[in-house]
């Protein structure tokens, strides 16, 4: 399903990627999970903003690997960094004040108001399925002066309500995040392999704002569990470019392996 | 003064039955082969703390040492899921397992406290999240100059952390450099610490970016060449990724799990 | 990211009258050279923030730019007394000075506070003594988990934190090393900052135990060669310690202090 | 007046420093100020205590100067160490969770109960003589598992009660450290250039245990401030040996100068 049918010249994972690395900007300190956003991010310092600053939760500061990482905390991330900080100040000095313009997170779950579950399927005591867990995510959901979603847009996933809230977006509403006392704007937007949701400004709801090539809106609908609105403003994003998708299936992942084509297995966690 | 000790000498006395122990190393320098001693020494009812329980816990909670698991993001990371961990979880196997789970900053926040020798530590954390509401080791505090309410989480304090470092000199001096995640605050909160290490020489030559412990604030030293695969020790090997894909597929299975404990030298 | 401006520009643009500055390095690494250009262009009623006066601070609040010291100690180290400072404190020359007072762990968990984005720290400190009784910035904090009491200090943000490193980049990155202080706290803590350096580089090649901050971090960066001065640069020149002797005399003495002002451009 | 006349061979200071200095084992881990405890310490390394930590506030770890530092953040104090570390690390990590065996401190003021000051003689907001302040003191007086406390024995010195509480020895009895939540066991001595004092077990009041050479109770009551009690068990100092003295006077102060004869000029602040 989605886009690959109907742009036989990418698949829609590499749309959303591309979609994801366009949405950063040059300059911009971005605080990069595992996975998709690694690849986003990377792809973006390949191409518009070769002075985007990439954070990883493993302390290695303004780092510019040659090849994507297969973790958070491989070595080429460490030969290539600006310098290498301890893992309690990556998150006291750098992330929890603020310094940080861009954060990516991804989940197994994402509702309404863009909260995001990386904990558990099901009760917390009893669940369906156990995720990884918390990792650096609830932390960068709060402190980023915003924050990037990258997640495939599946009906299992794009739910009306998260069974956990690991990482808050809106809470509840839109006046929530002041009353919790988080700083940062929350998610700005959704990328995924259908197209992009944004919080509506009055209600903070996400809606669809942009669909990727060859998608219509009633697909996006039909994966996701709410009743989603559609911007009077719906845009359509613009296909990769040969530039773009070049770049992006030159990106080798570390020690790589057939396997690693899909540098996104582990999305279900927001970060390690 | 760190004693130079074997590893099973230190496994034997530094870890016991019952102990809350932390085994740590962010992706990087990850003490596999102290990991696999406790296996094969048998240990049980272990609390194991960890940030990131990796494929090193997974190995421990299949082999039945763990009764708890204190944790904040509990996957294979680059491949999926800890399948030995989840089973623990879901189905009681080898034992029931109960878990304390935080996010990484609140675990980073717990070891600063632990080895800052205070009961706790104040952070911007977990407000709105569901996780306060299963892990009691997540409160609040009041900030007496402004009134505004910060996140605060109870100290760690292992009694006994152990951790895999590059180089020790003869006087039991530690260095390791790369991505040393909490290592530093996890040695200084524990009662008791252990550091194998890649090699012993005789003098420690800095390099940049390195952290060093002092002998004296180190129980034991010993020297375990390889220790930290199939995780890296940079400078001396990479990371295995095949070994943690394998790791996948064994940890899928009780019965391939138990082969691969047999081949550890552990009957079951 | 760091502009990289003239020592003139950069204390023109950055301090302003009526700021909080903290001009930090413990012992080593005092940006001497950014202290006199605040002298040369007569800034007043600072608030001057830092661990150790030392001379440079003695030179500020003799020149008359301060209103108010914030400190934990203040003496010429391993020489005495800081006559200016004791002038203006004992009798308002040139202008009154109000203090408030900390001792060295509060002072730096103050900066710790300030670059996390908390309000405030808690450490074990000042029990019993008679500092709290003087300074409100000391307040206690009780631990929601053990019941215990402890000491809490508030957060430390200057709008403007002055640091003298050795080396920067061209694109503005910055990196210290030798004793480090508590300079990159000081940094982080800030609304802005200036780092001084010895050179601007082509490359940052790694140095053992070195502090780097991101250009991102850094306000902006001046070449100053010899900028800490009387103080030391760890691997570029030596602290004058004659310099310190020779202050004793100078600052004893108004009309010393004045000549020594006059020396250095003021007319007053 | 002192040791001096009836001793020739050598002066009050040197015997006072070679008496700190023997209160220092081998292995032990020292937090040093500068001064008369830099003196010792290092005095202490160079005979019977090659394996004592010094510890500088500085954040210098294990450091061997071979020359002594004039100030507590000597470059000589980096180059010899095992490593350095930051200010707030020195003090979060290594001195407050009572990892630190011996702190030493001096101060302008000492009382009965082994309370320090370095702040002001007189009122606070109008002081007779305004002192450099805290520096480490506090929280060394607080930390240290015990605290030896070097200083002249002077009569304004040895006070009944301190003008101002900087550092905390037994407050105003046995009972106050405990109340205080103050972990380590306070200061176990004072040694003087008269003798040695040492607090009551059941009172904590400091006691005279030691006279150096040559010194009478009667010199050592005149110079103390409140009616100084003699320990049944008074023992007298043994005198400087030939080796002591040697090293003491062949250790040479960096940068030195005439004025360096006398490294402990700074006494009244304990540290800086």
């Amino acid at each position: 399903m989605g886009a690959a049918a109907s742009s036989p010249d990418y698949t829609a994972d590499e749309m959303m990627s591309i979609a994801a690395a366009r949405s950063l900007r040059d300059g911009q300190v971005c605080f990069v999970g595992i996975g998709l956003p690694s690849t986003a991010a990377n792809l973006a310092r390949r191409l518009h903003a070769p002075g985007l600053v990439l954070v990883y939760e493993s302390g290695t500061l303004d780092t510019r690997p040659a090849e994507l990482p297969l973790s958070i905390g491989d070595g080429i991330l460490t030969d290539s960094a600006l310098t290498v900080v301890s893992v309690p100040e990556v998150f006291n000095y750098w992330l929890q004040p603020g310094r940080i313009d861009v954060g990516f997170l991804s989940g197994a779950q994402l509702d309404r108001f863009g909260n995001i579950n990386t904990t558990v399927i099901g009760e917390y005591t009893e669940p369906d399925v156990r995720l990884p867990g918390s990792g650096g995510a609830p932390e960068i959901a709060a402190s980023c002066r915003e924050v990037s979603i990258v997640m495939r847009h599946r009906l299992r996933a794009f739910v009306e309500q998260v069974d956990f809230v690991t990482s808050v977006g809106y809470g509840t509403g839109p006046l929530d995040r002041r009353m919790l006392g988080l700083r940062g704007a929350g998610p700005v937007r959704v990328i995924t392999d259908l197209g992009v949701l944004e919080p509506d400004p009055e209600t903070s709801e996400l809606v669809l704002t942009a669909l990727h090539p060859g998608i219509a809106v009633e697909q996006v609908r039909a994966e996701t569990g709410w009743d989603l609105e559609v911007s009077p403003d719906l845009m359509v994003t613009a296909a990769p470019s040969a530039r773009e998708l070049e770049t992006l299936r030159g990106m080798r992942t570390v020690g790589s392996h057939p396997d690693d084509r899909n540098p996104d297995r582990t999305t279900e966690g927001a970060t390690e | 003064m760190a004693k130079i000790v074997s590893l099973s000498e230190a496994v034997a006395e530094l870890v016991h039955d019952g102990d809350t122990a932390a085994l740590e190393g962010f992706t990087h320098l990850i003490p596999f082969a102290a990991g696999h001693e406790i296996i094969r020494q048998g240990r049980r009812e272990l609390t194991l703390v960890r940030m990131t329980p990796d494929l090193i816990y997974d190995q421990l909670i299949g082999a039945g040492c763990a009764s708890k698991l204190v944790f904040s993001w509990g996957g294979n990371p680059g491949v999926g899921s800890l399948h030995r961990l989840r089973d623990a979880l879901g189905n009681g196997w080898p034992a029931p397992l109960e878990i304390e789970e935080h996010s990484h900053a609140g675990m980073a926040n717990r070891y600063v406290a632990g080895a800052s020798g205070l009961p706790f530590a104040v952070l911007r954390g977990y407000a709105g999240t569901d996780l306060p509401l299963h892990t009691p080791t997540i409160s609040t505090v009041t900030c007496p100059f402004t009134g505004e309410e910060l996140a605060a989480v109870a100290a760690l304090n292992p009694d006994v952390t152990i951790v895999h470092a590059q180089r020790a000199d003869r006087a039991g001096n530690v260095q390791l450099w790369g991505i040393t995640g909490v290592q530093k605050e996890a040695v200084l909160a524990a009662k008791r610490s252990l550091v194998t290490v890649e090699e012993i020489v005789d003098e420690l030559t800095p390099v940049p970016g390195a952290v060093v412990l002092p002998s004296w604030a180190v129980t034991a030293v010993a020297e375990v060449p390889g220790g930290a695969a199939p995780s890296y020790a940079h400078g001396y090997y990479d990371r295995d990724n095949a070994a943690y894909r394998a790791w996948d597929t064994i940890s899928r299975d009780r019965q391939a799990f138990t082969g691969w404990l047999r081949e550890l030298g552990v009957q079951r």
